[in-house]
């Protein structure tokens, strides 16, 4: 819900790219005709004293008479009127900077990491990139942390910045209003490269968001030997619907399907009675189609569903070779 | 006006004038080993004005390189940070901290006592070395190569990333060194405030100027071994690493910050808190009138050395700090507006019905309030927490400080520089010339930091050597003008510089009392003589009671007691033998 | 402003109290020495307004006479004389406060551990502070001085903690040791 | 009379009648002091303030301390095992007498003893260079067994079960390091004090430089009582 804010105050800010920015913007409406009102009234009679005032040559100096050296009342008033000005202030600008730093539960948590002198991503599903895009419908939290010095992760469109610190984390979070590009800078001085720490902030649709994503991953797995990828989508270090471990154990015991336990060329015994050796083709079946062929003793239908459409041609590969490996 | 000193009263008084303290004694080697509060003053102007140029230097030369997107002027960025870090460095803890105390209080602060020099006068001159000692520190670190950290030193791009290790080593340890000449003048000038205040002289007979320089005496005394001990910390880390600051070996950078601003942002107040004095003297005695609410402006002072202690968080609200610690420190900010808008509405009260002479002090006081209140109210904003997420580490909050610390302690020294040099050094400066000069630095002033206001609101972060990038070249036009102002600004220091020093050998011979003041400081010829007083004053009037000028001569009147004392000083002048002592 | 300095001449609080210190018990055979004619008193003519508005006491500021041994022993112009055995009463308190916190060490109170210890070390050196510093008898101030000294380095701590120890509380991501924790020992 | 208080009256008559003013007092006076128990006074809030500095100085490494043992309590409970409380005590016990022995210093000045002065004294220094020469080993122990600050630290044990260590020894060489740098500038101050005192520099109006040493030393010995505990005790 943008807030409407005068063309004066809206010179003065970056175009708004966040929910925080129209409450930011009102109260910093807000600050700014206030002081341009209580700058109007202490500099406008100063100018008028100082020149309604002034020493003629000659002019004896006249004693001041007491009603001019000090008045309670008025002392009183300007600490007051101030005093209840700025607790006002106070209550809301620590009301919004709360919000701003504790995020949504459904929020999408990026890792942001500063170094010297760039900024890198890391998405939840592992994903590593260099340029930050999100999705325009749902709240994003970012979680700052720093390779070296202190960094400063800011954009200025969504109003907001926290210090990327070494050996911990920052955080803040922001809900996209609108798509677009929004430049992202280094605020904290970081030696010499400072001023060209920059990256951006691309807000697009979900779709392309999923797309770019899907992209994102395979050329992420596609960096990855096949073995490591089976692994990390047998322990779900890469989510792919359940992960394997819940079922099949490495080490021969019984869970809800056959061990992994040496399986690869093994000779399996049926449910139907034939035997099966295991190769790329069963392994494949049993993911595609597990109630085609089910091991004895794990009938009479298959706990697994199927994960086609879900496992790319080479994370099942992945998988393979990593059966490979477990003796 | 009369340029001679007026007759004294009796004729057994009357003799040749005691020589000045700028003559007597004669050759450079008096003035290096002088005790003398009102010479350490005058070694500690010509130090700071010294530094003022240096760093002003440094400010022009990178605000050259910005009139460019580009990288233009400097040969790398290093450069460039080395530029800044060197402006700051210097213009903090060599111009800044020192100018108005060490400069400018030195040389009053006994004279308005009614003392005859600092408490520990030794202690003054050890002060004014310890300045020499810890800024050739610094120079040193130029010659070393550098130093490119910014006056924050913050830890870790100080102690691991910065690669002129030994630069930094000897800024820290200069730094270090200048703050022990901090301490030893504040703790000074309590001392004396405490004890060499003459007969008469209640606390409440202070000007307000001395109240102002007492809040930062105490300031510098407690906030300054903080300092200390963090830059010490920070050599240790720098040189051995001990993981107390350094991340890397388990360290909190962020507790660095907290121990830095726990110094430096009392720093802000030790600051602008003697400018805050300066304006209140200006305003009364150029207005004849004495000020509004002495004593809630006197307090002020104290109260804002007090909160000042409290608010260090405000400079950490985006470093990491908790948000607890954020809401804590964001209020107790706000609370210092209070003694500050009281100081501000009661100077705008003490010009109502004043009789009011714009002249040169007078105008740079008009200027401060003009600044100031504009450097105050951006201040609110950055006490807004919230509001501060956007604007921390922008040009808006080095607009905001420049405003303050230049705006209030730049014009604040140089008004008080006007308003003291007929007594500091006898003559008058061209009062056409001081006001051309601050035409060029006010308005300089408020045209070249304006629009660092409107960048940095609109998202332009600060110590960029470049921002020929994204979203960022737009602010050209604003740094372009940014830029033409600072050189009207050098115009006008240049200029200050010029007539001032020329007044020095030309200018026209100051009377005793050429502003109509009643602080004891107009009491004493111009310039003073080397022993400030001929026998220890005795007040009975207050810093602000104009009535008490003698409309013939321009000087205060005596009291019955002050009176009492003189003759009695006379009758002991007299030779032995002619007269008995009047014993009582 | 009004002048209330001249019903009481420039008499600051600290002033005041020398005064009372001065007047409570130990001044007299000093003031005695005061008022004799001719000696003591510096100023001459202007030593009665002098010694009220910069500092001194009432009782004139005039060095005793180093004349009886048994007057130096009590008394002095400048400083109180501490007893001999008082200075020897003062140190062996310290030492058994020594052997105290040392004893009490072994004994486990848990987190009062450290409030133990700091509070038996505070003790000892408000002694230290009050009998070997002569804070009992020395200028009020110097204790105002003293004791606003510890409390700056309270709020130092403090205001430092409120950041430290509350860092996980609003945003859980915040807490200082995600990094580097202990070894698991 | 027309002249203001101290105006332009100043003629080398009335300089030369406030000189001969201060002639006649004590050598020690200084010309801006009415009477020597103003300059003592101004002396002793002046060394307070000082003594504040230093307090705040120190202060910060104690803020330190304690933040750190609140992040890790077991990490300060296992390190603090390595000191040695009995040299721990014994050096309390050192800089408790040498205390003593200084504030007995200036009141033997305040009586006019000058001999007594000096040979308490000359005991501070001596209880004094105890103290360094006892924590001359217990650093050399501590260096030999690698209990060192920051990157230095190599002590296998501590390492291994804890990842940060050496910031409990950085704390434990920053504070007892800055507390001896200040112990060896007390046996400096206190050997000039001797040395003034043996040629006769103080008599009982004048022993203001005395007992500003003293304070001095019994901060240095105030600063101390709260290491010892804070290093050798704490559980």
């Amino acid at each position: 819900m943008p807030l409407a804010v005068d063309p004066i105050t809206a010179f003065q800010l970056p175009e708004q790219g966040s929910s925080f920015a129209p409450h930011y913007d009102l109260l910093y409406a807000v600050l700014f005709w206030g002081s341009v009102f209580f700058f109007l009234v202490l500099i406008g009679p100063m100018i008028y004293f100082a020149l309604r005032y002034r020493r003629r040559p000659g002019e004896p100096i006249r004693p001041t008479p007491p009603h001019l050296t000090h008045n309670a009342l008025i002392e009183i008033a300007w600490i007051a009127v101030p005093l209840v000005l700025v607790v006002a202030l106070f209550v809301v600008g620590t009301v919004q900077y709360i919000d701003a730093s504790v995020a949504p539960a459904n929020a999408y948590t990026i890792q942001v990491r500063g170094s010297m002198w760039s900024w890198g991503y890391t998405y939840p599903n592992g994903v590593e990139s260099g340029v930050l895009k999100v999705p325009s419908d749902r709240p994003i939290k970012f979680l700052i942390g720093s390779k070296d010095t202190i960094h400063s992760f800011y954009v200025p469109a969504f109003r907001l910045k926290m210090d990327a610190v070494p050996n911990r984390y920052t955080t803040w979070w922001f809900q996209p209003t609108r798509q677009g590009r929004f430049p992202v800078y280094c605020a904290e001085f970081c030696g010499d490269q400072h001023s060209q720490m920059v990256s951006a902030i691309e807000v697009v649709s979900p779709e392309e968001f999923e797309r770019w994503m899907a992209q994102k991953l395979k050329e992420m797995q596609e960096g990855i030997p096949l073995a490591e990828l089976g692994r990390r989508i047998y322990t779900g270090e890469l989510p792919r619907g359940a992960a394997c471990l819940a079922c099949h154990s490495l080490d021969g015991s019984r869970l809800v399907g056959p061990s992994f336990k040496g399986l690869w060329g093994r000779q399996e015994r049926m449910q139907d009675g034939s035997t099966v050796t295991v190769d790329e083709e069963y392994i494949r079946e049993s993911l595609m189609r597990p109630q085609a062929r089910i091991v004895e003793g794990f009938g009479p239908v298959s706990a697994m569903q199927t994960y086609e459409g879900v496992l790319s041609d080479r994370e099942v590969l992945g998988i393979i070779e990593f059966l490979k490996t477990v003796k | 006006m009369t340029t001679e000193a007026p007759a004294p009263a009796t004729a057994e008084l009357r003799g040749e004038p005691a020589p000045s303290y700028l003559q007597e004694p004669r050759g450079l080697w008096s003035w290096l080993t002088t005790l003398d509060h009102k010479r350490i003053g005058i070694l500690y102007l010509i130090s700071v004005t010294a530094a003022l140029f240096v760093g002003g230097l440094f400010a022009m030369l990178i605000r050259l390189e910005l009139i460019s997107p580009e990288l233009s002027f400097f040969s790398s960025t290093l450069a460039y940070n080395q530029a800044f870090t060197l402006h700051g460095a210097i213009m903090v803890f060599m111009f800044v901290i020192p100018g108005i105390p060490a400069a400018l209080g030195n040389f009053v602060l006994p004279l308005m006592l009614g003392a005859q020099d600092v408490a520990l006068p030794r202690l003054n001159l050890a002060s004014w070395y310890f300045w020499l000692a810890g800024s050739a520190l610094m120079i040193g670190a130029i010659l070393a190569g550098g130093i490119d950290t910014g006056w924050t030193f913050y830890i870790p791009y100080s102690s691991t990333y910065s690669r002129e290790g030994d630069a930094v080593l000897l800024a820290l340890g200069g730094v270090f060194i200048l703050g022990f000449s901090s301490i030893f003048t504040g703790l000074n000038f309590v001392v004396t405030m405490h004890k060499l205040r003459c007969r008469g002289m209640g606390w409440f007979r202070m000007p307000l100027f001395l109240w102002a320089i007492y809040a930062t005496a105490l300031l510098q005394i407690v906030a300054t071994p903080v300092l200390g001990i963090t830059l010490a910390l920070a050599m240790v880390e720098r040189a051995f690493g001990v993981g107390i600051f350094r991340p890397e070996l388990g360290g909190d950078p962020v507790l660095f910050q907290h121990f830095f601003w726990f110094y430096s942002h009392p720093a802000v107040y030790i600051m602008i808190l003697p400018a805050m004095g300066v304006i209140s003297e200006l305003i009364a005695v150029h207005s004849h009138k004495k000020i509004f609410g002495y004593r809630a402006i006197a307090f002020s002072s104290l109260a804002i050395a007090l909160i000042s202690f409290l608010v260090w968080g405000h400079h950490m609200f985006t470093s990491g700090q908790s948000q607890v610690a954020g809401a804590v420190f964001s209020f107790l900010t706000f609370l210092v507006a209070i003694p500050t808008a009281i100081k501000a509405v009661n100077w705008v009260a003490t010009l109502y019905k004043g009789q009011i002479a714009l002249r040169t002090p007078m105008l740079y006081a008009l200027g401060f309030l003009f600044v100031f209140i504009v450097g105050g109210l951006t201040g609110i904003f950055l006490a807004t927490v919230s509001i501060n997420l956007h604007l921390h580490d922008t040009y808006f909050v080095v607009a905001h400080f420049h405003y303050v610390m230049v705006g209030g302690t730049v014009m604040a020294f140089l008004g008080g520089l006007h308003h003291w040099w007929p007594k500091m050094f006898g003559r008058m400066y061209n009062e056409r010339a001081a006001k051309l000069g601050w035409l060029l630095v006010v308005g300089g002033f408020i045209w070249t930091f304006l629009p660092q206001f409107i960048m940095g609101s609109r998202g332009m972060p600060r110590r960029y050597a470049t921002y020929n990038m994204e979203g960022l070249e737009v602010h050209q036009p604003l740094h372009l003008m940014s830029s033409l102002g600072a050189w009207v600004i050098g115009a006008g220091m240049v200029w200050t510089l010029c007539y001032l020093v020329y007044s020095i050998f030309k200018g026209r011979r100051a009377e005793v009392n050429p502003w109509r003041a009643v602080s004891l400081e107009w009491d004493v010829p111009s310039p003073p003589a080397t022993h400030n007083f001929p026998i220890d004053p005795h007040v009975d009037f207050g810093p602000y009671d104009f009535e008490r000028i003698d409309e013939a001569t321009g000087l205060i009147r005596p009291g019955p007691e002050s009176q009492r004392l003189l003759a009695a000083a006379a009758v002991k002048t007299l030779p032995p033998g002619a007269e008995e002592e009047n014993s009582g | 402003m009004t002048d209330e300095s001249r019903e009481q001449p420039a008499a600051p609080a600290e002033q005041g109290e020398a005064a009372a210190v001065a007047a409570g018990g130990m001044a007299a055979p000093a003031a005695e020495a005061a008022c004799s004619p001719g000696e003591g008193a510096p100023r001459g003519p202007d030593s009665a307004i002098g010694s009220a508005a910069t500092g001194g006491t009432p009782g004139g500021p005039a060095p005793a006479p180093a004349g009886t041994e048994d007057a130096a022993e009590e008394e002095h112009s400048i400083y109180h004389v501490v007893p001999g055995r008082v200075y020897v009463a003062v140190l062996a308190a310290l030492l058994v406060l020594t052997a105290v916190t040392v004893g009490v060490a072994q004994i486990d109170f848990g987190a009062f551990n450290i409030v133990v210890a700091l509070l038996i070390a505070g003790t000892k050196a408000s002694i230290v502070a009050l009998y070997f510093m002569h804070l009992r008898w020395s200028n009020r101030f110097n204790a105002i001085v003293f004791v606003s000294g510890l409390l700056f380095l309270a709020i130092f701590l403090a205001f430092t903690m409120i950041d430290t120890e509350t860092r996980s509380w609003v945003a859980p991501e915040f807490d200082q040791r995600p990094l580097v924790r202990q070894g698991a020992g | 009379m027309s002249a203001p208080v101290a105006q332009t009256t100043g003629t080398a008559a009335v300089a030369e009648a406030a000189a001969e003013h201060h002639q006649g007092h004590h050598p020690a006076l200084q010309h801006h002091f009415e009477n020597l128990e103003q300059q003592a006074d101004a002396a002793t809030l002046a060394m307070w303030l000082f003594l504040v500095t230093e307090i705040l100085l120190f202060g910060g490494l104690f803020v330190g301390f304690a933040i750190y043992q609140t992040w890790y309590p077991e990490l300060w409970h296992a390190a603090h095992k390595k000191l040695d409380p009995v040299l721990g005590t014994v050096n309390t016990v050192v800089l408790l007498v040498s205390s003593f022995t200084v504030a007995y210093a200036i009141r033997m000045a305040q009586l006019g003893k000058q001999r007594a002065t000096s040979w308490l004294l000359g005991a501070t220094i001596a209880l004094a260079g105890v103290f360094l020469v006892v924590k001359y080993f217990e650093y050399s122990h501590k260096i030999h067994e690698g209990l060192l600050p920051g990157a230095a630290f190599s002590h296998a044990e501590l390492a291994a079960q804890f990842s940060n260590a050496h910031v409990f020894f950085s704390f434990y060489f920053l504070m007892t390091g800055l507390h001896g740098l200040h112990v060896l500038a007390g046996m400096i101050v206190l050997g000039g004090l001797l040395w003034k005192n043996a040629r006769g520099a103080y008599s009982p109006e004048y022993f203001t430089p005395l007992e500003m040493g003293g304070l001095y030393w019994h901060l240095v010995d105030i600063i101390w009582i709260f290491l010892f505990p804070l290093f050798y005790l704490i559980k």
